[in-house]
């Protein structure tokens, strides 16, 4: 448990002219679920997409595995295991559910596809249920479910969930937050950004604070739950 | 005195819920804040407001006047201006410039005039400018930014100035979506004080904006939204004590 | 004569089905209009055509130059339009447009300096040339070939776009580059091998039409360009089996239009269905994506 | 002053064609500058020509007359053409006008009035070179002037960000119809003096490739800038006879710098001064379209 | 301030173009006597300008070698390519003026000649149209000469041997309706044929560039007609004809102007074969000279020549025999001498000017049989 499966060393990054990171150094250890948590706009999606990728690292370094992943592009960085489903899901609503299966068991050996995407089926019935169907036909929480499988059949190494919950009914918020349990007992280690913080940092070995692009806070999930500054992060002062 | 008004709004987009059965005022000379987790529909009732998407359900009417199935162009010219979350500049065009645009509708000044080189055309040109680098100082946009193109200047200026164009409509309603993202704490505070003064000039403000402390620093009025329905209206203090609001913002803590 | 002219149009609707599937395969995939689809139609068309002067048996040539056209491709995307890509220049922009007009005719202009302007055709012998009949309709064994080659290849398309990993790819870049991205796909990988396709399926297109009209010329993709937009844009730009059907109909829209009406106007039709589609359904009769502004 | 009678004596027919072709460049200029592409400016300028040319054959009237005539239907037919497909969008629009060229040429060919492919000769030789400049300078005034009234505000607004322009008033399917029917008319003045000029038009002067030149000269010169238009309306006419020694090869040089400009100068020419002046500062490259989308 | 700047870079990269441009023009030295030939190499009429030019070439040649007699006058012959451009006809014309060129020759289509040559009658530079065939050519000046027939002067001829040998009463016409050669074969053969009493019983257009006649030849078939009149360049008449065959017509058949090319036999082959067509010149021609050309010129090119390369060879050798006679020192000159000329044996046959100065000749009526045109029967 102690070597760390990612290592994130003073991350810089941004869009154009504008920095939002300012150097964001974390870690997260082999089967750890490890939260992000902070207010819109602190910087929580970009650090994901930096680590995917799709956002240019401009100092800094992430290194999964002994490996340095920034300067690689996406399809490299998913090659060596970091996936993630990123915010709002990004399913391919013309495609069928089992299309979008499909393209997440890409890199699953042949001969073991087939058995990988019926044990999503599984787990996940109504996804079974509709497979022929055009992705866009699912409800908001049944889209996050096939998002989730879709990234768990690229068999992660490290599994990026960018708010899972955002969007959903309460109900469906527990059913996705009891599927994150549920990949994180399996040993996958998880790194979680949230708004809703409270679910967050309980199911969370550990927690990171983001607010304005740097890392205010850290601890475990439940030191962090039950401190104010963690609640002025989001609301401010007057709360 | 109400200015706008919300009635039982409701939007669908293919099933989904957008919102559903809004319904709040808002006062000329007030800031509202709209406040909600990320997805609860803020944006679209700022886009049912402005003529991008039309209601499925409900009204909103300016005074009298009913906005839903109006173009956006129409709503625009009835005194109703935005800013836009993802900044939405004349990228090509200089800092007064897009001010100046702002500014189109309000001139009465003839087209044809420009063409023969009408005194009172181009007196009213240099008033339009001189007032355009009012709301610019007004807005706090560095001085030597105001001949630069837009998509170069900095972000805290290319926000603020999204404000300036929309204050040269001379607006009756002025809908903020998120103006201080990406802004310092001492921006931020700026941005307070200024939209208190447009207020002041009895314009409704509506403040769409994650930054806590500015909402409850700013409005006179807040309204909660989660899941496309309006879950709690009141004072800035009020609100934030509100049970409702807090687990909408942070969730509840029981794990299934 | 009904029947002939029923076998007409189904023929010469399989000439612009072929053209058009690779022109429209490109669109799906980029929203780019690709103008140089027509020049790597016609250089093709000579390669097929020199390598046959020399001696290679007619299919040989076929599959070579097909290689040769997809490669074609390939450097079109990575000369006209990766750049662009590359500088986040969308589709929609002036740009590709533009870019893909001066690969045009830069290539229009390198094969003049090699093959010269003339029109030439395939030496006697090299292929097929029998006149066959069914009922009251006659038409050659290249006619026949190029229905069922154009057939076989919208079905080979559709089946590589459905069933296999490059084909949900190819979709998932289509649909979405950053979601492909977070995938594992290799975007720029994918949009090579669709302009690799593109390119071969335009060449395939080229070649057999030089061999069915016995005829390749320098100006051979300039009229069928044009034709060909007016197939995309009924199909419904995009839509493979759009192109097929908007081919088909095209063919028979204008040889029924020169049967019952006059062919002074047959060209006049084509474009007139054209611009009546992109008015009252600018998606075409297949396509899913809308062209008016919201 | 002997070197200019000399030299104006040799070239006369080359320095009308760049005024010619400027004004064509204008007349699609004007479109680019709302952010629409419309590729029907050929075959307006030669609606224009035909009725311009028959007039002036059958009735004898002055060029002026006979010009305003020509543009005016032009405008006619850019008006009936408009108003449905300006609402198209990108590349729909473009490919509804490139139908509609050939729908127009297919209709120059079977018209007998026209003389259909035999064309149209003996147009009186009425163009003349100061005409066609001061027919440029005053549209160059008018494109200077344009920026200063609102209707220019409103094209600049909708080219930059057609939804922002909305949202301050400004209806954008509006701008994009005037400015079509505006390009149709231009477009139109240019054909009429291109007929006056040649003695002859045929409806070949007017198809797909007469628009890739004016599309040419736009991108070239920069897309979105009227200076920038007449530039490459100027450049472009005079290279064929730059690159005259290339003989056969010449087109591929063309081809070459057409896609270097698309590829390395995607504002144009222009747009390379325009860098100069205000962007170099800080900016890093990219940066600008990075945050502009 | 931002405008005067702009405009002073735009006036210089303007000017140094056009400095470019002109450059080399104004540098060039004046020889004895100077021709200059348009004709489009590059470009839509690439195929016809490529013959003339290579013709021309050869011509040049042989003025220099004495081959063709030009009294010993000097003659330097600049052949510019149009890229069938007509504005760039215009521009090379005026160069060529202010060069001291003495005669133009070409342009190669009709349409540029109508565009181009009234500023060469402005200048009083004399023009030898070689493949101009429109009706008009000549009428734009006092020194516009062709040695091209015109299809009015050939057509006749043709209809009265296909009436003769064949007794037909009906024809249909197929012709492309959007270029000046095709529209204009079909314009006089609808005239012509009810003169001579056959009944015109179908006509279809096609476009330039189309593969597919299949429609409108199998409407034609329909129609039953004697003999089938095709007005098409070569590309498109060799397609015709192949087509025809698979839809099932083998009647008889007459070429207009286009289809006096080797070409048409390279691609048609034997559907091909029985075709009449009125020809200015051909292969076969027994005319004085014709069998050295073909040699001389498949020998160099490694292809026929065509009838736009004789054209073009014989505009040659008249301007040569008139200077040989005349010795003409400028343009003006070169015009009166070409009035002068007489009669000049040429590779297209004993040719003189008319009062009009177009040609006054007779062109053959020659048919494809095994490959190869020859004089029909």
């Amino acid at each position: 448990m102690s070597a760390a499966l990612l290592h994130v060393d003073g991350i810089h990054s941004g869009y154009g002219r504008i920095e939002v990171l300012h150097g964001i150094s974390l870690e997260v250890r082999e089967g750890e679920l490890v939260s992000i948590v902070g207010a819109n706009g602190a910087g929580k999606t970009t650090f994901l997409l930096t680590l995917s990728g799709l956002v240019r690292t401009r100092s800094g370094s992430a290194v999964l595995d002994g490996k340095r992943l920034s300067g690689l592009r996406p399809h490299a960085i998913v090659a060596r295991g970091l996936i993630q489903v990123p915010e709002g899901r990004l399913i391919l609503a013309q495609m069928s559910i089992e299309e979008n299966l499909q393209l997440g068991a890409a890199r699953t050996p042949a001969a073991e596809r087939r058995a990988a995407i019926d044990s999503m089926y599984e787990r996940f019935p109504v996804l079974g249920e509709r497979r022929v169907l055009p992705a866009g036909s699912l409800s908001g929480g049944e889209q996050q479910m096939l998002a989730i499988a879709r990234g768990l059949l690229a068999r992660p190494r490290l599994l990026l969930l960018d708010e899972p919950s955002m969007g959903l009914a309460p109900k469906l918020v527990d059913a996705i937050f009891s599927i994150i349990a549920e990949v994180r007992a399996t040993g996958t280690a998880v790194l979680l950004v949230e708004q809703n913080a409270r679910k967050a940092l309980a199911l969370a070995d550990r927690a990171y604070v983001l607010e304005r692009g740097r890392i205010t806070l850290s601890g475990t999930g439940s030191e962090l739950l039950h401190q104010p500054a963690v609640v002025e992060a989001y609301l401010g002062s007057h709360a | 005195m109400s200015v706008l008004h919300y009635r039982d709004v409701g939007v669908n987009f293919g099933g989904v819920h957008a919102l559903h059965g809004v319904s709040f005022d808002v006062q000329s000379g007030h800031v509202v804040g709209l406040i909600g987790p990320n997805g609860a529909g803020k944006t679209t009732l700022i886009n049912v407001t402005t003529g991008v998407v039309a209601p499925t359900t409900g009204s909103v009417t300016l005074d009298d006047m009913p906005l839903s199935g109006r173009r956006q162009y129409q709503i625009a010219r009835v005194g109703v201006a935005r800013t836009y979350q993802n900044i939405r500049l004349f990228p090509r065009m200089t800092a007064i410039d897009n001010v100046v645009v702002g500014a189109t509708r309000i001139r009465h000044d003839p087209d044809l005039g420009a063409f023969v080189f009408l005194p009172s055309v181009r007196r009213a040109r240099i008033e339009l400018q001189e007032h355009a680098r009012y709301l610019l100082h007004r807005v706090g946009v560095p001085r030597d930014e105001w001949d630069t193109v837009a998509s170069v200047m900095p972000y805290g200026s290319q926000r603020r100035l999204e404000i300036a164009r929309a204050l040269a409509m001379r607006p009756r309603v002025l809908l903020l979506d998120e103006p201080a993202a990406g802004m310092n704490p001492a921006e931020t505070a700026n941005l307070q004080a200024l939209i208190r003064s447009i207020a002041k000039e009895d314009v409704a403000v509506m403040l769409v904006e994650h930054d806590m402390p500015l909402v409850m620093g700013t409005c006179d009025q807040v309204a909660v939204l989660n899941f496309g329905e309006l879950i709690a209206t009141g004072t800035p203090a009020e609100v934030s004590r509100d049970p409702a609001v807090v687990e909408a913002y942070l969730g509840s803590e029981a794990l299934p | 004569m009904f029947d002939q002219q029923l076998a007409n149009g189904i023929f010469l609707g399989a000439v612009y089905a072929l053209f058009a599937v690779g022109y429209t395969l490109i669109f799906g995939v980029l929203d780019i209009l690709n103008l140089a689809h027509s020049a790597i139609f016609m250089a093709s068309s000579f390669v097929a055509l020199a390598l046959v002067r020399h001696g290679v048996p007619f299919w040989a040539a076929f599959l070579a130059a097909t290689m040769f056209g997809g490669a074609l491709s390939v450097v079109l995307d990575r000369v006209a339009f990766a750049p662009l890509r590359a500088r986040g220049v969308g589709g929609g922009a002036l740009g590709p447009l533009i870019s893909s007009i001066a690969f045009g005719i830069i290539v229009v202009s390198v094969m003049r300096g090699i093959f010269g302007p003339d029109e030439i055709g395939y030496p006697s012998g090299s292929v097929p040339t029998a006149n066959l009949h069914l009922g009251h309709a006659s038409f050659t064994a290249m006619d026949l070939s190029v229905l069922l080659v154009s057939l076989v290849m919208m079905i080979l398309l559709s089946l590589l776009l459905k069933a296999t990993p490059l084909g949900r790819a190819i979709r998932a870049v289509a649909e979405n580059t950053k979601a492909a991205s977070l995938l594992g796909i290799n975007v720029e990988h994918t949009i090579g091998l669709t302009f690799l396709i593109a390119g071969a399926l335009g060449a395939a297109a080229g070649i057999l039409i030089g061999a069915q009209f016995n005829a390749v010329g320098i100006l051979m993709g300039q009229r069928i360009e044009l034709k060909g937009l007016a197939v995309i844009i009924l199909g419904g730009m995009g839509s493979i089996p759009g192109a097929v059907l908007g081919g088909f109909l095209l063919g028979l829209l204008e040889v029924f239009s020169v049967a019952y009406l006059s062919s002074s106007y047959r060209d006049a039709i084509a474009f007139a269905v054209m611009f009546l589609i992109l008015i009252v359904r600018p998606s075409g009769l297949l396509g899913k994506r809308a062209g008016r502004t919201a | 002053m002997e070197w200019l009678v000399h030299f104006y004596a040799l070239h006369s027919k080359l320095i009308d064609q760049v005024g010619i072709n400027a004004i064509f460049a204008l007349s699609l200029s004007i479109t680019l500058q709302a952010g629409h592409l419309a590729l029907a400016n050929a075959a307006f300028g030669g609606i224009a020509a035909y009725v311009a040319s028959l007039l002036s054959i059958a009735r004898g009237w002055p060029l002026s007359v006979t010009t305003l005539i020509g543009a005016a239907a032009a405008a006619l037919v850019g008006a009936a053409v408009g108003w449905p497909v300006t609402r198209l969008r990108g590349v729909y629009l473009a490919i509804a006008t490139i139908g509609f060229g050939e729908i127009a040429l297919i209709v120059e060919n079977n018209l007998s009035i026209t003389g259909g492919a035999e064309g149209l000769s003996q147009i009186p030789n009425q163009t003349t070179t100061w005409k066609i400049y001061l027919v440029l300078a005053v549209l160059a005034f008018i494109f200077w002037r344009l920026r200063r009234t609102r209707a220019g505000w409103a094209i600049a607004a909708v080219r930059e960000d057609e939804h922002a322009a909305a949202s301050f008033g400004i209806d954008p399917t509006r701008v994009k119809f005037w400015t079509f029917v505006a390009s149709a008319a231009i477009a139109g003045v240019a054909g009429s003096l291109y007929a006056h000029e040649n003695f002859f038009i045929a409806p070949g002067d007017w198809g797909f490739s007469r628009m890739v030149d004016i599309l040419v000269y736009c991108v070239i010169g920069g897309a979105a800038s009227p200076w920038g238009a007449m530039l490459g309306a100027g450049i472009i006419s005079l290279l064929p006879e730059v690159f005259r020694f290339l003989h056969d090869y010449r087109d591929i040089v063309n081809g070459v710098v057409l896609l270097a400009v698309v590829i390395f100068a995607p504002q144009g020419l222009a747009g390379l001064w325009a860098r100069d002046r205000r962007g170099r500062k800080a900016t890093p490259p990219g940066a600008a379209e990075a945050q502009g989308s | 301030m931002r405008n005067i700047t702009r405009v002073l870079i735009a006036t210089a990269a303007l000017g140094g173009t056009l400095a470019a441009a002109t450059g080399a023009g104004l540098a060039a030295s004046h020889p004895d006597l100077k021709w200059t030939a348009i004709f489009d190499s590059t470009g839509p009429a690439g195929a016809y300008g490529t013959s003339q030019k290579n013709a021309l070439e050869l011509a040049a040649a042989d003025i220099d070698a004495g081959k063709i007699e030009s009294g010993g006058q000097k003659i330097s012959i600049d052949i510019q390519d149009s890229a069938t451009s007509p504005a760039q006809v215009i521009n090379i014309m005026q160069s060529a003026f202010g060069n001291g060129t003495s005669l133009i020759v070409g342009p190669t289509l009709s349409s540029e000649a109508f565009k181009a040559d009234p500023l060469a009658v402005k200048a009083n530079v004399p023009v030898m149209g070689v493949s101009n065939t429109a009706n008009g050519i000549t009428e734009m000046g006092p020194c516009v000469f062709r040695n091209s027939l015109s299809e009015a002067q050939i057509v006749p001829d043709v209809i009265e041997a296909a009436k003769k040998s064949w007794h037909v009463k009906t024809a249909a016409i197929i012709y492309g309706d959007d270029d000046q050669f095709t529209k204009a074969d079909y314009t006089i053969f609808n005239a012509d044929l009810p003169k001579a009493g056959v009944k015109v019983v179908d006509v279809e257009t096609f476009h330039k560039g189309d593969v597919d006649f299949k429609a409108q030849l199998t409407k034609i078939k329909e129609a039953k007609p004697d003999v089938i009149v095709y007005g098409a360049l070569y590309a498109e008449g060799a397609k015709l004809l192949d087509q025809a065959r698979q839809v099932g017509l083998h009647g008889h058949e007459i070429g207009g102007n286009g289809f006096n090319s080797p070409q048409i036999i390279a691609l048609a082959g034997k559907a091909a074969d029985g075709v009449i067509v009125g020809a200015a010149w051909y292969a076969g021609a027994e005319t004085n000279g014709n069998a050295a050309f073909v040699k001389n010129y498949t020998a160099k090119y490694s292809k026929s020549p065509d009838q736009f390369a004789a054209q073009a060879y014989a505009g040659a050798q008249i301007a040569a025999a008139a200077v040989k006679k005349s010795h003409p020192a400028d343009a003006a000159g070169m015009c009166s001498a070409l009035k002068q000329v007489g009669s000049v044996q040429t590779v297209i046959g004993p040719f003189k000017f008319a009062s009009t100065r177009d040609a006054d000749a007779h062109g053959f009526v020659v048919q494809i049989k095994n490959g190869t045109f020859s004089k029909f029967e």
